[in-house]
């Protein structure tokens, strides 16, 4: 490796302005290109008929949770969570359960396909890679790459390969983005992703923030749930109260659960904000043109504006008074709104007040590696992709791990905009909404089958650098490969003499991971064994990464907030477009488990519906099953009514990520998408989609269907124990505590 | 000397009675009580009393086929219960009682049906082979036969009572 | 109406003649009902296939709702079978002579509704093609059925039940065959010769067969009692809301001799209509079956109000709950229809003028067995969608039209059997109307003496 | 031969269960639960992982709605009446799953003997005996014994190619007309077991647990040997003052528990269930 630079040759391997000294290494990669199968080929110590674990990362949300693999006979058969892992910490959630399903999946993509006179034909890889080198190769400002998420060494590779086309036109999006949140503590905190401690917390008042089942990191944050909830004689069980209008996981396991109006979270902090500060104890770390701003907010105001004053006002402050430290956490009902920052800001504003920062609210290890540091999506960046479509800039356009077609809002009609871009190229796992729209379709290795490393935007205690590695022999050895690999293919086209000398992506990882050794063991080990004990462990944590702290910055902080909004008489209900945990923003819908794994609050299985508040639902005389016609100023969809009590009552909720018109045979069909009828409203400061925003009207027809549920059948009433002892509720002041022994 | 049987039929049970109670008290000293036979369309008590005693063996056969059936049920139960993979269910004892009890009841009832049933056909001689007597389709209509078997003498004699009594008819066959 | 009972001085002769015409060469319209009673049994056997195939769920059996009209109309069945024994058994104990007529089908009526109710065990089976593992047979892995099980007391039950009466019917009816055998010519001569074992009449085959007839009755009493205590004993031993019930035995036993005689009314009409059987199955006689069914019903009627009272009383949440979700819940009118048909339509039975009337009783006795097949299944069905447990509680669930397929073929195979035997047994006793008569007049006789 | 084993075991085979004597019915082990549902919050992760571990169907929509489905373990979600309203204090959660009971109802009504109590304490269901009466789950209290109503593995939907691959070849998969349950993954038990046999010892508290306790992401679900005093769910089961042989605890008899959260459901039946829940804790305060 004399002919490149040593900077250029960290550069390509991401590890470049690393923050760590890389000592020299010298060693060839070439060898270990036989070990590439050899972890997921029965090996001389692989007894027939034993499970054998094998370590890898979960790619089915961004948390990026450690797992093991139980592997026998040369197939994965189960994932279990990976205790070396400091986020999932040995547990995994139905989601990444669910992920061997997407390996075995029937309607996985078994061949390239290229659209000719219309319709896609089967092609071959090498074909494939001569369309895209000669579509590429002059692109340069008109390429486009729409990716979700990424993190590691695929993100290296992506970003390197766009920019050796000289094209700056890499949108990360992600359709459940927390953007907001992550620009206003960037503003106030200085970090964008602050640790929240909630096994710390005494009480945590949630805004929205589902923590428990789709936010940031769930599995960590349930681990931290249990420790949160457990009494012992150092601290008391602490008290979790969601404020929020449609009722989500974490809401249903609130002590005190609060329907709020959509978009008034700002106003109900800024009121607990304003009656603390006439505590001095409170009012002493905030500036005075601040507690000017927030004077308005009176327990009145709070009453009329978020509909939950008086005694529920009361009781939340006097237990944010009496327990400390608490936690206030704003989710994405709190930002969807065009004033989305306000509210965050206001909420992040009251964790200062209360004096949460460095206590429940700290700073993450500093991550050393800019290169490979998580790259958090967005919606903007959907936007801005979307513009550029429409404006013809785009020639040519790749999407990777999203599904614009289908997860886009229908007002933004990018389907139309897709067919302005001469050559579309989908790497897919599926025949999904997008692959369907696009005349190159490469199917891509599953997460078992491929290699990667991973961070997590979320990481707690320190860095942590997650492996990815195949757990099992391709199942379609030559019709898939590894994005990794085509990018180093394509990359060769570009810089040969630079990318020459890894054979494929695994030798790429290979040596990108041995040259950085020392940055998380000894200088001195085995190249080789440090690599066997990286795949066998499946982590490896940075050495001595860089403490931060928060000092938070209150200037220039915008607490705007607008005034109840008139009542609508034409779209009365705020649509709520919740996240299923199991479907997420759509991408899992293939998935028979996740589909039959009833829904946890409503126990709804394959399909769509509507929740609507039971007294709602009497007053317009809509019973359960009845199909409704939701419009919104953009579109109407129709699907089954569902009465629940979990919401406020001017809210209809529908959850995200059915109502595929593609992806596979589970899919297809099912329920339909919430996402094609949202306004086109954005947040204020970022650009971001205001999800919370669009208001909808309901007309009943006269269809009726048997909605498909696990409850029992209660005619016209919720689903109760009838006075039998199934669960049963005490209350904590009784709970007796036990000293561990 | 040869043995001959007869067959008278009467129109009705008095005539039948009749002409048996006069062969009865004739003393044939020939004659044995044993070889008459009253066939009749239906059951009739008090002609057969003319006969004197003869027993009907029933009820033993019953009680020892009751008796085998409760005994034998209960250790088969209780036995195929014990080598049956000896694992508890429901916390009940392996051999429990109320259920064996109450299949024992059912097989002591089947054992005694079958053993009845069985003791009647030996005891009422059946099946039986109908040429080996002598028999008169009227018999199972309206008329009682009265077949007596003695010596071509004693036949002589009964036949007269048999006419005297207004037999309707009579027919006599030759046993070797 | 008042017809007069059986004539004492009609010749013996006439009798035979007139029940032997019974079992001539069947007309034409008996093939006619007979091919309508096969393509019913059809429709059952088509159903069992589709079944057997497809797998139980093609019947909408759910969970909860494991069970459903297979099992009630088992239960139905072996009701049915119990007014064969109560007519032949009991009332010959008790030397009620108005039985010897109508007796002999009520004993086919008996054995053939339990083969009937033997296949509704069959079909309800998830693996009918394992069946033979309820089967105590001997095997070198020592595995037996499990004689805990209600349900093996059932199988034991009903076996001992059925060879019972089987045998009860044939001996009882071994002087008539012989009377065919006398008058068959053909085939039936053989067959006849066969089966009447040539029985001659002797004294001592009529005194053992005495003896043995009333053996085996007393043993039947007890054992039809048993076999729908042990029926009821399904529901009664288990731990499930409405089923836990003491009073079910007694209560399933009167269950089952009220429909059993609402069935004997039915087939008493059907047998004297179309076998021209006024001679014999006389007015009188239905008129006391109809007293006796009345009194049944009422007996029926107060268990089933006490069933009712101690649930009230008893006030277990869990079968309280469950009897008002019977009489309110989505089983409401079958609920309210049952204890109609069974309670309240039995009153008509006690005028004398209904009793005579054929066609009212006709249409009284199928209400009753309406009502009877009801309960069998108001039984049944509710606890499943009503139980202990709230989170399963379901009742959306509706039996399809499997299972109606195969209670339909139920009546078909019934209707099959039946006919079968009125065409080879003569379904009237001739030697025991013999007797009557012959008593009869033997009683006036010596009335007039002493006059 | 028969007669004379009966006659030399007659004193064992007279014996009840439970004796109330737990080392006496179960000598080595006795597998039991024990769930928190103050951390258990409904995320179904549980679900999911029996579907993985023992080879459950998917049964679809269709089947879903006739209430056909196979999931051996569920979550319940409960209200209040006034929840009507609005649920101040949210949902109850409750994962139900087979309670394995000491005294089990289904057992002793099946007519084949398929369904047995095992000497390690659970409630055995022996597939390839089952001739599908459905008896069991007509007297379960928990109504949690599943049915195989269709022959699942060969329904289109449940186990297209290649997701066979998938299944988890230490059990079967079963076919129509058998009834199955949860096995507390009895595969898993047997192979610690046997393990821990040909060594000589008894298996360790934590060395293997089922597929529902290891994925829970709060850790709601403990699980262990009963018979072990020293295993994490006998420790638990003790501070809950829970026995496995009362239909009562005595906790329970002054009427007010004394803030011990620990009960078994529908526990008056007295079929002894082998899972032990710990109360659902609200702060009334909020």
């Amino acid at each position: 490796m004399n002919d490149i630079s040593r900077r250029n040759l960290l550069r390509l391997l991401g590890w470049s302005s690393a923050s760590l000294a890389l000592t020299g290494c010298e060693n060839s990669v070439e060898s270990g290109v036989e070990d590439v199968k050899s972890y997921s080929q029965p090996q001389d110590f692989m007894i027939p008929g034993v499970g054998i674990y094998y370590a890898s990362t979960c790619t089915q949300c961004d948390a990026g949770c450690g797992i093991k693999g139980r592997v026998r006979e040369g197939r994965i058969l189960k994932l279990e969570g990976s205790p070396e892992s400091l986020i999932g910490k040995g547990r995994i959630c139905s989601l990444g359960q669910a992920a061997v399903q997407h390996h075995y999946n029937p309607d996985r993509l078994k061949e390239p396909l290229l659209r000719q006179n219309g319709n896609l034909q089967p092609t071959t890889w090498a074909n494939a890679i001569n369309l895209l080198v000669e579509r590429t190769h002059d692109a340069g400002d008109k390429f486009a790459f729409l990716t979700g998420p990424l993190s590691g060494h695929l993100k290296v590779l992506i970003q390197n390969y766009v920019e050796s086309l000289g094209s700056k036109n890499h949108f990360i999006y992600d359709p459940l983005a927390n953007k907001v949140n992550r620009s206003i503590s960037e503003q106030i905190y200085g970090i964008a992703n602050p640790l929240f401690q909630i096994g710390e917390a005494k009480v945590i008042l949630s805004f929205g923030a589902d923590f428990l089942d789709t936010w940031n990191s769930p599995v960590h944050f349930s681990g931290q749930y249990a420790q949160f909830r457990k009494a012992n004689d150092s601290k008391s069980r602490g008290v979790l109260i969601q404020a929020e209008p449609k009722m989500t996981l974490t809401g249903a396991n609130a002590d005190r659960w609060i329907p709020i109006r959509p978009g008034s979270d700002g106003v109900f902090a800024l009121g607990l904000v304003n009656a603390l500060l006439e505590d001095p104890a409170y009012s002493k770390n905030v500036p005075a043109p601040i507690a000017e701003a927030v004077r308005g907010y009176s327990k009145a105001r709070v009453d009329k504006e978020a509909g939950a004053g008086g005694e529920v006002f009361d009781r939340v402050l006097a237990l944010l008074r009496q327990r400390s430290p608490s936690l206030v956490l704003s989710g994405p009902s709190a930002e969807g709104h065009v004033h989305g920052a306000q509210n965050a800001a206001a909420i992040m504003l009251l964790n200062v007040v209360l004096g949460n920062i460095g206590k429940t609210i700290t700073a993450p290890a500093k991550n050393p590696f800019p290169q490979i540091a998580p790259a958090e999506g967005d919606t903007a960046a959907l936007s801005a992709f979307n513009d550029g479509l429409a404006q013809g800039r785009f020639q040519t356009v790749f999407t990777y791990s999203v599904n614009p077609a289908f997860t886009a809002p229908g007002f933004m009609k990018l389907h139309e905009n897709l067919k302005k871009a001469q050559f579309r190229v989908a790497f897919a796992h599926y025949r999904d909404e997008t692959a369907e729209a696009a005349d190159l379709i490469l199917p891509l290795d599953s997460a078992m089958e491929d290699w990667g490393t991973h961070l997590a935007a979320y990481q707690p205690d320190g860095v942590q650098l997650h492996m990815q590695q195949p757990l099992m022999e391709k199942l379609y050895p030559d019709s898939t490969r590894s994005l990794g690999d085509v990018l180093l293919t394509l990359l060769k086209q570009r810089h040969p003499d630079e990318y020459k000398q890894w054979p494929d992506y695994y030798a790429y990882l290979k040596s990108a991971m041995i040259q950085n050794k020392p940055s998380f063991k000894d200088a001195a080990e085995d190249d080789e064994e440090f690599w066997y004990q990286t795949l066998s462990h499946g982590v490896l944590n940075v050495k001595n990464a860089q403490e931060q702290r928060i000092t938070p910055d209150l200037k220039s902080l915008n607490l705007a907030l607008p005034g109840s909004p008139e009542q609508d008489q034409e779209y009365p209900f705020q649509l709520v477009p919740s996240v299923r945990s199991n479907l997420r923003d759509g991408r899992h819908a293939n998935l028979p488990w996740l589909q039959e794994t009833p829904d946890p609050l409503t126990t709804i299985v394959w399909d769509s519906w509507m929740e609507i508040h039971p007294a709602t639902a009497q007053r317009l005389g809509i019973s359960e099953g009845d199909i409704l016609e939701i419009s919104s100023k953009t579109g109407s969809l129709k699907t089954q009514a569902y009465l629940f009590p979990g919401l406020q009552r001017d809210t209809v909720a529908i959850p995200i990520g059915q109502g595929h018109e593609a992806m596979g045979r589970y899919a297809k069909g099912a329920g339909v998408n919430p996402m094609k009828i949202l306004e086109p409203v954005f947040e204020g400061s970022t650009g971001e989609i205001a999800m919370y925003a669009t208001r909808v009207k309901i007309r009943k027809t006269n269809e009726r269907v048997n909605v498909v549920k696990d409850e029992g059948w209660r005619p016209g009433a919720i689903n109760t124990q009838l006075n039998r002892k199934i669960v049963v509720t005490m209350a904590a002041s009784k709970v007796a505590v036990f000293r561990e022994d | 000397m040869s043995t001959v049987r007869i067959l008278g039929l009467f129109n009705d049970f008095d005539l039948a009675s009749y002409a048996l109670r006069e062969v009865r008290d004739a003393y044939l000293p020939a004659l044995n009580r044993d070889d008459i036979t009253i066939k009749s369309p239906i059951e009739h008590p008090d002609v057969e009393e003319l006969l004197g005693y003869r027993p009907a063996p029933i009820r033993r056969y019953t009680l020892i086929g009751s008796l085998l059936g409760g005994i034998l049920g209960f250790l088969f139960l209780a036995s195929s219960q014990g080598n049956f993979f000896a694992q508890q269910k429901g916390g009940k004892p392996i051999i429990p009682f109320p259920p064996d009890i109450v299949l024992t009841y059912e097989m002591l009832i089947l054992g005694g049906v079958y053993i009845t049933v069985l003791g009647f056909l030996i005891s009422a001689g059946l099946p039986a082979r109908m040429k080996s007597e002598l028999y008169n389709t009227k018999i199972s209509e309206d008329q009682i036969g009265v077949l007596v078997k003695s010596d071509a003498r004693t036949i002589a004699e009964i036949k007269k009572i048999f006419e005297k009594h207004l037999a309707i008819s009579i027919t006599e066959e030759v046993i070797e | 109406m008042e017809e007069k009972d059986i004539r004492d001085d009609i010749a013996w002769a006439q009798i035979n003649v007139d029940v032997l015409r019974s079992i001539e060469k069947p007309r034409l319209s008996f093939w006619l009902l007979f091919c309508f009673a096969g393509c019913l049994f059809l429709i059952g056997v088509a159903c069992e296939v589709y079944q057997w195939r497809k797998g139980l769920g093609v019947a909408n059996f759910d969970n909860p709702h494991v069970w459903g009209l297979y099992i009630a109309s088992f239960i139905f069945w072996i009701g049915m079978s119990h007014s064969g024994t109560l007519l032949s058994a009991i009332l010959h104990i008790i030397h009620a002579d108005w039985r010897k007529p109508i007796y002999r089908f009520a004993e086919a009526m008996t054995t053939f509704s339990l083969m009937t109710a033997g296949l509704f065990v069959m079909v309800h089976l998830g693996r009918l093609w394992k069946f033979y593992y309820s089967l105590p047979y001997p095997n070198e892995r020592w595995t037996w059925p499990n004689f805990q099980s209600p349900l093996l007391w059932d199988a034991m039950a009903i076996f001992t039940y059925l060879t019972s009466s089987i045998l009860f019917l044939y001996v009882g009816a071994i002087p008539d065959f012989a009377i065919c055998r006398d008058n068959a010519t053909g085939w039936r001569k053989h067959f006849y010769s066969w089966l009447s074992l040539g029985w001659m009449g002797t004294d001592r085959q009529w005194r053992n067969f005495r003896v043995t007839y009333l053996t085996i009755a007393c043993f039947l009493i007890p054992l039809a009692v048993s076999v729908h205590s042990i029926v009821a004993s399904d529901f009664a031993m288990s731990q499930q809301p409405g089923w836990h019930v003491t009073s079910f035995p007694p209560y399933f036993v009167a269950g089952a001799l009220y429909s059993g005689c609402a069935a004997i009314i039915t087939l008493f009409i059907v047998l004297r209509h179309t076998f021209r059987f006024e001679e014999y199955m006389t007015l009188p006689i239905l008129d006391k079956i109809g007293r006796l069914t009345f009194v049944i019903a009422m007996v029926w009627t107060y268990l089933n109000f006490v069933e009712y009272a101690s649930v009230w009383y008893g006030d277990d949440m869990y079968a309280k709950d469950l009897l008002i979700q019977k009489a309110t819940g989505p089983y409401s009118p079958f609920w309210w229809t049952m204890n109609f048909c069974g309670s309240v339509i039995p009153f008509l039975l006690i005028s004398k003028t209904i009793r005579g009337n054929l066609t009212a009783m006709m249409i009284i006795s199928l209400l009753l067995n309406l009502g009877m097949w009801l309960e069998r299944w108001m039984i049944v069905a509710p606890t499943f969608s009503h139980g202990y447990y709230p989170w399963t509680m379901d009742h959306n669930q509706w039996p399809s039209f499997v299972q109606w397929g195969m209670v339909l073929g139920s009546f078909g195979w019934f209707g099959l059997l039946f006919m079968l035997f009125c065409k080879l047994v003569p379904s009237v006793s001739m030697y025991e109307v013999k007797e009557m008569v012959y008593h009869r007049t033997l009683a006036q006789k010596k009335y007039a003496r002493e006059a | 031969m028969s007669i004379r084993t009966m006659l030399e075991n007659w004193e064992k085979y007279r014996t009840t269960h439970p004796s109330g004597d737990l080392h006496k019915d179960h000598p080595e082990y006795k597998w039991a639960m024990a769930i928190d549902l103050d951390t258990c919050t409904g995320c179904n992760a549980c679900v999911v992982a029996c579907y993985a571990e023992n080879n459950v169907p998917v049964v679809g929509k269709e089947r879903f709605e006739h209430g056909q489905t196979m999931h051996w373990i569920r979550i319940e979600r409960y209200w209040n009446d006034e929840d009507a309203d609005t649920p101040n204090q949210g949902a109850q959660f409750l994962p139900m799953m087979c309670q394995q009971c000491e005294a089990a109802p289904c057992e002793t009504v099946c007519p084949v003997g398929a369904t047995n109590h095992t000497p390690d304490g659970l409630n055995s269901q022996i597939y390839n005996r089952c001739i599908g009466s459905r008896y069991c789950s007509a007297n379960c209290p928990y109504k949690v014994r599943y049915f195989n109503w269709y022959d699942y593995p060969e329904q289109e939907i449940a186990w297209p190619e290649p997701l066979p691959m998938q299944l988890n070849p230490d059990i079967t998969v079963r076919t129509k007309g058998i009834m199955e349950k949860c096995t507390f993954c009895i595969q898993r038990l047997r192979t610690a077991q046997s393990t821990a046999r040909t060594e000589g010892r008894l298996v360790k508290d934590g060395e293997v647990t089922t597929a529902c306790a290891q994925a829970c992401p709060t850790g709601a679900i403990t699980f262990g040997n009963l018979a072990d005093p020293y295993s994490q769910v006998a420790k638990m089961w003790r501070q809950q003052q829970v026995e496995l042989h009362k239909d009562r605890q005595d906790k329970d008899k002054t009427g007010d528990n004394g803030g011990v959260r620990g009960y078994r459901v529908l526990e008056e039946l007295r079929a002894y269930p082998s899972i032990m829940y710990l109360e659902r804790v609200r702060d009334t305060n909020a």
